[in-house]
């Protein structure tokens, strides 16, 4: 019996998390971009379940988990361009359009499923190559830091990569600056000289590429295989981060990594007779509770609402 | 006020005659590459719809519930409530009614009545979870009614199996999650035999006719329109934002909580765990079609009652499968959110300017 | 020392949208060093114009000259990248973002990939040393006062390294101290060879600080003129197409009973940082008190406390016609008389997806009359709204019209017949004339006059002083929280409540 | 796959019944379960047989499908699994009285009902279960044994109970440790819960019951070089290490059932296809992974099941059902 201590701080929890957020960081911190140039999007499970299908495509046709990740970029790309073109220029109402899309994606990956594949359900194979774990020696004499951090795949490593490189462009270049402005005014970025549709264009394109990434992780993680919605839920909990970071990559990458975090200790955890309805419930209700605590300073007793945003 | 509705209403028509032409379109081209004729599979489809006095009563029961969360979708966003979690308060009203329908006896009549209310009123409840964090908090409810949605599937299937059920075998051995199955005096009437149409639909259609009047000619529909529309305004007004919020929010949790209830009291008879997936989001996206006018959500729930329906039949005609429908159902979904009025004043300006006789506009 | 006569030209300019001809065959010229004061009517086309020159909105046809060359922008760089900096009647600030990121955003000094803020630092702080500039660089721009906030915007037009400043109506928010700080600002960036174009309404400013002067009316020049030779009278004649009263001449009302006791009253934001202190004042029925104060000084939060937009702390009392009102809901002080007109037209005075019967009603829908039980009664909303439509010329096609199609004068007017034709015992009116032509402010000013011989109480607050000075029987002024009344505020000058507003004490006989 | 079946009416002689066979599935073509079930419909084509196979999306359509299907003169229904078969049992009577020929299997269902035209097909997990811990408990060199589930249910539970029998009955002291990874449709799941059980426990066996999930931890076994034991059908193809799957014979079952039933036979209300009536409960392919030995003493051990010499539902009695 491991002690409680052991799971909430042992490596094997904390590896699993490093892992099991990649997904939702990549996207988020994606997402992040699209988010501050204004324009809302819910489209995440469709990216990233359309790109999970190209992945595995891509890396089944080409024997390389590399060439597979680029199939699901180009196609997170081509999502967020087909969004961009309803969104921006045809001026359809973002959210309808989101939900479409999620739903559009499942029929569409499950229909390509039959058409290419003539599978239902899922498709495995051992043709569809996976990255294999990258061994940092460097790592490797530090016994905690090794068994949490060492011998993950390239796109854990991306993700985290690209928090601090996401942080940096959004922070620190005039891109960045630029992007910010425009969600905060339109009217005053366009005139600073700021192309308003290209930097939205742009942002699209970046959140298309990282949900592409972060859906190529789901197949090509170990796997070898794409299964029908095999992104359960993950672009939701990626659109939660960036609602609750309100666009900051890092605050994105720390919820994300608590979706993670409690649903890497459901593993353990299940092992001890608790239900594991129970268990499922622990991210969203972590989620809750850290929406409260972060809110507690805005807690007034005569409930007034402020129209937001 | 007739200026208007003409208006509006002309601009309404072409977007859904633009839309479905559109749809049509690229739905011939979808069903063509899958090698079914277009002609035959649509014929299917209406032929499975509304072809038979049997398929028009399974077309109903796909109708009430989509009249049901596009009421309560409706009546959200037009009152300016982003409630996302109309699926969860679904499955939190449908196991309070499957509850209610098993364990106590009433008169026939009365104990369906009894279901539906505490269905409703358990949605409603539900939905006052996220309302509370909204006003205390000062969450952004789309964040907390997503996430509930969630929680309340995982919720109720824990109930189910591990309170009701006691984590045993369900009552006629079945391994399935599920309650015990409703008496036959908390059943809704079914009215085409042999299919699942019950009298929900026309509790479905008053709730949505209700719905239209009190947006149009009432007080508090008035209210809450300039809620959905301008908040501060309202306040300004003098009308009790922080009420009248709940109050939109919670109607639309206790719609949903009814339309969990007709559910299981019209057409499952038992609580099931995962029993919908969409319905919640069927709902957003009717609304969201009708552009909030909740006469606009009967004609949209027909169409896509009528589309569910007639997929099936087309699957099990032809060698198409549903998928195809669902790609359909949203493409259309995607042409009708388009602004087509913006494009097409967009492109006559256009035209305009290309007018080689401008002189300013002098002879206009 | 030019070879050149105009450092702008813009020829033939015209510009559509869809019937409406908002610049007609526009022609405009600019002498360098000059200020050139732009007027006109809402909605003469001025912005418009303005638009064009930056590229913000292109033209239909016509042509611009800049240091004699014809020039064709193709974005809004263009312009800036030819010299020409705008600032905007609506700033153009990004909230949340430091100083010094509102003044660079598009224009920063690069390093590499990176924005060089020490460089960019550099660059601003030389402007403002050169140009006399005090700004605090890395405060948020939320927390500044709206005079600061203007000073940004002209110094990141400068850091643009503008030749032409436009300034849209740049003196609607200012005190009348605020006011000769930016004509003395004016004044000195074109000593430093700048060119300014200055667009107001405010025609005792035009003839202050311009050289010349540019008419427009419906998109039209109406005339060109020196400063130097024209009047106020003249320049009105020709921007409205008649004669105008730029001097309201108004009756003594006989006041009446005490409407209206505000004492003590302290008030937070919801930042909890107090915003009003202790005021105390009393209004009366048939009388109109005007507060004046430099913008945050506390007029908002005041106004919210006593409409009932926020809540007061416990301590105060505002008491409406006998009664405590310090805890009752708006619905009720409404019902009980108090009139509101809000600053900001279309985010709190009106709901602009909303008809105008829903405009007309609002507020007032709960009172008998436009509702049966709960149902609304749309004999009488009908008849009401047709009644402001009619009274207050209100220029629209149909009571179910969008309020977006109409113009910002006409929803302001449709607001106020919707506040002054319910009978009320109190009116708050905000800023009522702000960004609105001289012709429909006559029409306010004269319907507000109207309303206080009626014996309604009247408390305006505005940031236009000599808006407050031509109306009010009496001047409160707010600074810093505070109400400060002067025994005998009719005698004092602009200047010496401009001196108050900033905090300046003056004695009994104006000293 | 299959024509569009025009809808004939029903053969009105007595004695002949249409051969038409559907499978009305809630879970979709192309996991192993369903594809195993489906191969039996393949067989019953071969021999001139009509089949369909409906796959049913959402609970809501259940009850309009199955009627669908009658209406279009099927005479073999079978429905899978427990939702869907609760909702055709309900439907059982008004089918009766409409459709005389027609008879409902209620695949992978257990259920106590007394409609004369439905049984119920179990063929229960437990069994091969059972056996499949016989095995891991022999082939283990450790002193636990995994057992991965997907979601904490029933259905579920008769798997890793088996299992737990099983292992129990080869009495070498092992023990199990289960985990359920609470999705069943997420691989991704499936191989963080094996991984975290794999680093957790000293195992070098786990038996996966998690559906899509199942993949997931085959291939969290395969990179940790641990064995697997797979479920429903063979699953050695996924992954060299599933050295052996614990089958259930759906596919036999449904061919024998259906041509039974055309050929006038009467069912009970319930059958089970367990060891005793002839199902298998692994896979021949198999059989070379295991020493010779121990596959000797597996026989061994479904021999003395069959005979009832061992009763696997010895303290498991709730898992008995009674046929
Ligand atoms: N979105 C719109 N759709 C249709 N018409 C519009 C729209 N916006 C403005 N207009 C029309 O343009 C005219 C002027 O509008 P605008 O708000 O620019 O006027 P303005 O300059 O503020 O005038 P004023 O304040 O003096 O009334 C109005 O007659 C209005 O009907
Ligand atoms: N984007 C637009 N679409 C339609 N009409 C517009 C648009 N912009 C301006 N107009 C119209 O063009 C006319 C000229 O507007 P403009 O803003 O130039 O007036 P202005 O002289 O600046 O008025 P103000 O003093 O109120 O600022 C107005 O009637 C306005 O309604
Ligand atoms: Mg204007
Ligand atoms: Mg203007």
């Amino acid at each position: 019996m491991m002690t409680m201590l052991g799971i909430l701080f042992g490596s094997v929890t904390w590896s699993a998390t490093f892992r099991l957020s990649t997904p939702i960081i990549l996207t988020s911190v994606g997402g992040s971009f699209n988010k501050h140039t204004g324009v809302f999007c819910i489209a995440f499970e469709c990216f990233m379940l359309s790109a999970a299908f190209f992945a595995a495509w891509g890396s089944y046709l080409t024997g390389s988990p590399y060439m597979g990740t680029l199939f699901a970029i180009l196609a997170g790309l081509l999502l967020a361009a087909i969004f961009g073109m309803f969104v921006l220029n045809f001026k359809a109402n973002p959210m309808i359009v989101s939900i479409a899309m999620n739903f559009g994606a499942w029929a569409v990956t499950t229909l390509l499923l039959t058409e290419i594949f003539g599978v239902r359900g899922y498709f495995h194979s051992p043709k569809i190559v996976n990255f294999s774990p990258i061994d940092i020696p460097v790592l490797r004499e530090i016994p905690y830091i090794n068994e949490v951090l060492n011998n993950q795949i390239i796109l854990v490593y991306i993700a985290y990569i690209s928090v601090v490189v996401g942080t940096i462009i959004m922070y620190k270049t005039p891109f960045g600056l630029r992007l910010r402005t425009i969600g905060i005014n339109e009217i005053g970025a366009q005139t600073a000289g700021v192309n308003i549709l290209k930097y939205k264009w742009i942002g699209l394109a970046i959140m298309g590429i990282m949900s592409g990434l972060g859906g190529a992780y789901l197949p090509l993680s170990g796997l070898s295989m794409f299964s029908e919605n095999m992104s359960s839920g993950r672009g939701f909990l990626a659109f939660a981060a960036i609602l609750v970071s309100k666009g900051n990559p890092v605050k994105a990458a720390l919820i994300s990594i608590l979706f993670a975090y409690t649903n890497a200790l459901t593993f353990t955890l299940t092992s001890y007779g608790i239900p594991s309805q129970l268990l499922q419930m622990f991210p969203f209700i972590a989620v809750i509770i850290v929406l409260m605590i972060g809110n507690l300073r805005n807690l007034s007793l005569t409930p007034v609402i402020e129209a937001s945003e | 006020m007739k200026l208007e509705i003409n208006g509006e209403a002309k601009s309404a028509m072409l977007k859904y005659c633009i839309s479905i032409g559109l749809t049509l379109v690229f739905g011939c081209i979808l069903i063509t590459a899958q090698g079914e004729k277009p002609l035959r599979a649509m014929g299917y489809i209406l032929q499975g719809s509304f072809g038979s006095v049997m398929n028009i009563g399974n077309t109903i029961r796909w109708i009430i519930s989509s009249l049901l969360v596009g009421a309560a979708a409706t009546i959200a966003f037009k009152s300016g409530v982003a409630n996302m979690g109309i699926e969860g308060q679904i499955y939190i009203g449908a196991l309070s009614a499957a509850v209610i329908g098993y364990s106590i006896e009433l008169p026939p009549g009365l104990h369906a009545i009894a279901c539906l209310l505490v269905a409703s009123i358990m949605g409603m409840l539900y939905a006052l979870i996220p309302a509370l964090l909204r006003l205390y908090f000062k969450i952004n409810e789309l964040i907390t009614t997503l996430v509930l949605n969630f929680i309340a599937k995982d919720l109720t299937e824990y109930i189910t199996m591990w309170v009701i059920m006691g984590g045993q075998q369900a009552a006629n051995g079945s391994a399935s999650i599920a309650t015990p199955r409703i008496l036959k005096s908390a059943q809704l009437p079914i009215i085409i035999k042999s299919t699942t149409a019950n009298i929900g639909i026309f509790i479905a259609l008053a709730v949505l006719l209700i719905v239209a009047f009190f947006y149009k000619y009432t007080l508090e529909g008035y209210e809450l329109t300039q809620i959905g529309q301008n908040m501060n305004f309202a306040r300004m007004g003098g009308v009790n934002i922080t009420r009248s919020f709940l109050m939109a929010f919670l109607i639309s949790g206790f719609i949903s909580g009814l339309c969990g209830g007709i559910e299981i009291t019209g057409a499952y008879y038992r609580f099931t765990s995962s029993f919908s997936n969409n319905l919640g989001w069927d709902g957003i996206m009717i609304a969201r079609v009708s552009n909030n006018n909740p006469i606009a959500v009967i004609f949209v729930s027909i169409i896509w009652g009528g589309l569910k329906q007639g997929a099936m039949n087309m699957e099990r005609m032809t060698s198409l499968n549903r998928l195809i429908v669902i790609i359909i159902q949203m493409l259309f979904v995607l042409f009708v959110s388009i602004d087509y009025d913006s494009i097409i004043n967009k492109w006559k300006s256009k035209m305009e300017l290309k007018k080689p006789d401008y002189n300013g506009g002098m002879n206009i | 020392m030019n070879s050149y006569e105009y450092i702008l030209e813009m020829r033939n300019i015209n510009k559509r949208f869809k019937n409406l001809v908002a610049n007609d065959n526009i022609t405009f010229r600019v002498r360098p060093g000059t200020v050139h004061a732009l007027i006109g009517e809402n909605g003469a086309g001025k912005s418009t114009l303005m638009n064009i020159l930056t590229n913000i909105q292109t033209p239909d046809s016509g042509e611009i000259y800049i240091r004699g060359e014809l020039v064709e922008f193709k974005n809004p760089l263009d312009a800036v990248r030819h010299g020409i900096g705008m600032v905007y009647q609506e700033f153009m600030t990004f909230q949340g973002m430091s100083v010094l990121d509102n003044i660079i955003v598009g224009f920063e000094q690069k390093n590499g990939m990176f924005i060089d803020y020490k460089e960019s630092r550099r660059k601003v702080e030389e402007i403002c040393k050169k140009y006399n500039f005090n700004i605090p660089l890395d405060a948020l721009v939320n927390d500044l006062p709206i005079a600061t906030l203007q000073q940004v915007e002209i110094i990141k037009v400068l850091y643009r390294n503008a030749d032409i400043i436009i300034l849209d109506e740049p003196t609607s928010v200012l005190t009348p101290q605020g006011v000769q700080g930016l004509l003395d600002a004016i004044r000195f960036l074109v000593k430093q060879g700048k060119t300014v174009i200055f667009i107001t309404h405010k025609l005792k400013e035009v003839l202050e600080i311009s050289d010349d002067i540019t008419i427009l009316k419906n998109g039209r020049v109406t005339g060109v003129l020196s400063a130097k030779e024209t009047n106020e009278l003249e320049l009105a004649r020709l921007m409205v197409g008649r004669e105008v009263m730029l001097q309201i001449n108004k009756p003594q009302c006989k006041t009446g009973d005490v409407v209206l006791i505000v004492s003590n009253l302290k008030v937070k934001d919801s930042a909890g940082v107090i915003r009003v202190k202790n005021a105390s004042f009393k209004v009366h029925a048939g009388e109109i008190v005007g507060i004046s104060g430099i913008a945050v000084s506390g007029q908002k939060a005041l106004v919210e406390a006593i409409v009932g937009l926020s809540t007061a702390e416990k301590h105060g009392e505002i008491i409406f016609c006998g009664r405590n009102i310090t805890d009752e809901t708006i619905a009720n002080r409404r019902k009980m008389g108090m009139g509101y007109i809000a600053q900001d037209r279309t985010g709190i005075g009106s709901n602009k997806e909303g008809t105008i019967w829903e405009n007309a009603i609002m507020g007032y829908h709960r009172v008998k009359g436009f509702k049966r039980k709960h149902l609304l009664d749309f004999n009488d909303i009908n008849a009401f709204t047709n009644k402001i439509i009619d009274e207050y010329a209100v220029k629209t096609q149909g009571i179910g019209d969008k309020i977006k199609t109409l113009s910002g004068g006409n929803i302001q007017k449709l607001i106020a017949g919707r506040e002054f034709l319910q009978n009320q015992k109190l009116l708050i009116i905000e800023d009522p004339t702000r960004g609105i032509d001289v012709g429909s402010v006559e029409f306010i000013w004269n319907r507000i006059i109207q309303m206080a011989q009626v014996g309604v109480a009247v408390l305006l607050i505005s940031h236009d002083l000599n808006e407050v000075m031509q109306l009010s029987d009496r001047i409160l002024v707010m600074y810093n929280g505070s109400i400060i009344e002067h025994p005998n505020s009719k005698v004092l000058t602009e200047e010496q409540i401009g001196l108050m507003m900033l905090g300046g004490v003056i004695d009994e006989v104006g000293n | 796959n299959s024509e569009p079946a025009t809808a004939e009416p029903v053969a009105s002689d007595e004695k002949t019944i249409a051969k038409k066979a559907v499978y009305i599935t809630t879970s979709p073509l192309g996991n192993d379960f369903t594809d195993l079930i489906w191969s039996g419909f393949k067989e019953l084509e071969k021999e001139g047989w009509e089949v369909k196979c409906i796959e049913v999306k959402e609970a809501s359509e259940y009850p309009e499908q199955i009627r669908a299907m009658a209406a279009q003169g099927y005479t073999a229904m079978f429905t899978m699994f427990d939702e869907l078969s609760n909702v055709a049992l309900d439907l059982a009577d008004e089918l009766a009285e409409q459709y005389p020929d027609l008879h409902i299997f209620l695949l992978d269902t257990y259920m106590e009902h007394d409609k004369a035209n439905v049984t119920s097909v179990t063929v229960d997990p437990f069994e091969s279960s059972f056996v499949a811990g016989y095995v891991a408990a022999h082939m283990t060199d450790k002193k636990d044994i995994g057992w991965i589930g997907h979601k904490d249910i029933l259905k579920v539970h008769r798997f890793r109970d088996g299992f737990i029998a099983g292992v129990q009955y080869a009495d070498l002291g092992k023990n199990v440790i289960t985990a359920f990874t609470g999705d069943p449709f997420d691989p991704v799941k499936g191989q963080e819960t094996a991984k975290t059980m794999i680093k957790n426990n000293d195992i070098d066996i786990i038996y996966q019951s998690a559906y899509l999930g199942g993949p997931g931890v085959i291939s969290a076994c395969a990179e940790a070089g641990i064995k697997c034991i797979g479920v429903d059908n063979w699953q050695g193809y996924i992954d060299p290490c599933v050295f052996w799957s614990a089958v259930k014979s759906m596919d036999v079952a449904v061919k024998t059932l259906a041509e039974g039933h055309v050929s006038g036979k009467q069912y009970a209300t319930s059958i089970n296809f367990d060891i005793a009536s002839g199902g298998a409960v692994y896979d021949q392919r198999d059989a070379g992974n295991i020493p010779e030995h121990l596959l000797l003493k597996v026989n061994q051990l479904i021999d003395d099941i069959k005979s009832g010499k061992v009763d696997v539902y010895k303290g498991f009695e709730q898992y008995k059902l009674n046929y």
